[in-house]
């Protein structure tokens, strides 16, 4: 299977993250997204370990690589958000600025409107695999239904040479029996439009790589900044996530908690908390 | 040109049928030398001539523009005749995108990648390439696009008109509400 | 399969529509699934409909062969038509697409489609139609076709070949960095 094919079976976080919840047969609330941040987490590491994986294998393909890059940064944009709810729930003491509240509430909205119109999904597939699908006829294909008239061209070069491409059918041109070419070129076919024309269109191409570079930067800044901050936990003995947490930008303690857990899950860390909404305490695993 | 009613529902068959492709109403009233208001008469004309049982064609109308397309109940006759370039699989991720243009276009791709919480620029790229949705340039914000289904789109799907699609006054009333809440 | 006599018309006019070349009877009942005797009876059956004042299009046979054409009395409606249509300035679409096959033909249609980032069937055949490029078999893909300039484009410019056109180099360079790029 292709990257690209291993990637596209993933139709995105929100669909992701509503069969997590749907799972736990819960309604979509800031207590529930908290509840399967983990799981969504978890998801998240696996899909980019697989992604990881593909690309070593089909580095040819840029474009299926930048393809996977785009799912694995739309996927860490949902699951920062997670992790600014489920820090929230952690963390009671945190105080989120009105944007972020915002952003909570951002994707809930989401989630349920994306809960809602999910049903229109399934019946585009449907009807895209019932076979209803109706015919039409190429364009001007029966300019060849009638007698074989050839036409001069009307407006092309004195004595273009006679060729086999020649448009019979209806006469485009009263009876005329001579064998021509047709040449349409339209008033403004100049070399000077055609180079406007590729300009303006090349221009395009400029951006769309400039806007997967981009992309690319965004991915490996969040990736570095997790490899830092794992780094700083390890020769740490004993530390508290309300501590490194301390005077940290909410996007700062976000990218904490995403390296904790991550240190977590690789079984680098132990984590503790005494009662609910306690302070989280880290110990970096004995080897 | 054609004279009477009769005769112009006839010019307007024989015109559908060279042209092959979708025609804006525009270009039928410029052919048969017609007003577009009555072009538009012309059509319905012919559309309810066409569901006759003893005919095989219909129209295939989405905004201003009208395609002679065979009925759909005709696809097991003719698939095998039409070499088919569309019928593989659609991947999740296309056919989600494919709902949402369907259901809600014209649309832009920021609010595409809203309803989907993800970037979708690559796969508006393939699903253009695959000709099942165009853009054009939205006329209020001359610097961005919309995207909608192409007549290639609503034929495989074997419909007549974007109104068509299964629930498509609800899915619309749905958005609506989820809009106007915040 | 079509059932009774008004469906089985139905069915034979979406396939005659869809088919473009003359079809014999015989493949014609393949389709439909009935006898050859019962073709020619349907056959003239159809051909009696079609000479109802409102209907264009009319059957044109040849020995066991037969095709739907327009009435002839639409000829010159439709041969104006053509003639305009084909006339009309180029539309940006077709000028993007013809710059990239000046510049880069022979090249083939997914590469063109690549480039653009659309579907470019129409735009091609409608190139073909009016004499500015051609197609032909790649040698080395003979399933495949590659597009280039006609002689009568590069004399209608003045010109001979892709390099002539402005700034080619340049052009060039960027594609190549597109190419590996994306």
């Amino acid at each position: 299977m292709s990257y690209e094919l291993q990637m596209e079976k993933y139709s995105g976080p929100l669909e992701k993250l509503l069969e997590l919840i749907e799972e736990r047969k819960l309604q979509i609330s800031e207590i529930s997204l908290a509840q399967v941040t983990d799981d969504f987490l978890r998801y998240l590491a696996k899909l980019k370990k697989e992604g990881e994986l593909q690309t070593g294998r089909v580095s040819e393909r840029e474009l299926a690589r930048r393809e996977g890059l785009r799912i694995l940064a739309d996927f860490v944009a949902v699951a920062s958000r997670l992790i600014l709810i489920k820090s929230k729930s952690l963390l009671p003491e945190l105080n989120l600025t009105g944007e972020e509240e915002a952003e909570i509430h951002d994707l809930e909205y989401r989630l349920k409107l994306y809960q809602g119109l999910r049903p229109a999904m399934k019946i585009v597939a449907k009807l895209w695999r019932d076979r209803r699908e109706e015919f039409s006829r190429p364009y001007f294909m029966s300019i060849s239904a009638f007698a074989p008239l050839k036409s001069a061209p009307p407006e092309g070069p004195e004595g273009a040479p006679a060729r086999a491409r020649t448009l019979t059918g209806f006469a485009l041109r009263g009876g005329d029996d001579a064998r021509a070419a047709l040449f349409f070129p339209g008033r403004n076919l100049q070399a000077e439009a055609l180079a406007q024309s590729l300009d303006k269109l090349f221009s395009s191409f400029v951006a769309l790589i400039r806007e997967s570079q981009v992309l690319q930067e965004e991915v490996v800044s969040m990736e570095a900044k997790i490899r830092e901050i794992t780094e700083v936990l390890k020769r740490l003995s004993k530390i508290s996530l309300r501590r490194i947490s301390e005077d940290k930008s909410p996007t700062e303690v976000i990218v904490t908690f995403l390296a904790v857990l991550h240190l977590a899950r690789e079984q680098l860390v132990l984590l503790e908390q005494e009662s609910y909404l306690s302070d989280i305490i880290i110990t970096p695993k004995e080897d | 040109m054609p004279q009477d009613l009769e005769d112009k529902l006839a010019g307007l068959e024989a015109l559908l049928f060279v042209h092959g492709e979708p025609m804006s109403f525009k270009k039928i009233g410029e052919a048969l030398e017609v007003k577009v208001g009555e072009v538009k008469e012309l059509l319905r004309e012919l559309a309810s001539s066409l569901e006759a049982k003893n005919r095989g064609l219909t129209l295939l109308q989405d905004g201003d523009k009208v395609q002679f397309v065979t009925k759909s109940k005709f696809n097991s006759v003719l698939a095998n005749f039409v070499k088919n370039e569309l019928s593989e699989d659609l991947t999740p991720a296309s056919l989600e995108t494919l709902a949402i243009i369907a259901y809600f276009g014209p649309i832009s791709r920021n609010r595409i990648e809203y309803q989907r919480g993800v970037n979708c620029s690559i796969i508006l790229r393939s699903l253009m390439l695959r000709g099942l949705i165009e853009r054009f340039t939205d006329p209020e914000h001359p610097q961005s696009y919309l995207y909608r289904p192409t007549f290639e789109f609503w034929k495989h799907l074997g419909l007549t008109k974007p109104e068509d699609m299964p629930e498509h006054a609800r899915f619309r009333e749905v958005l609506t509400q989820f809009e106007t809440q915040t």
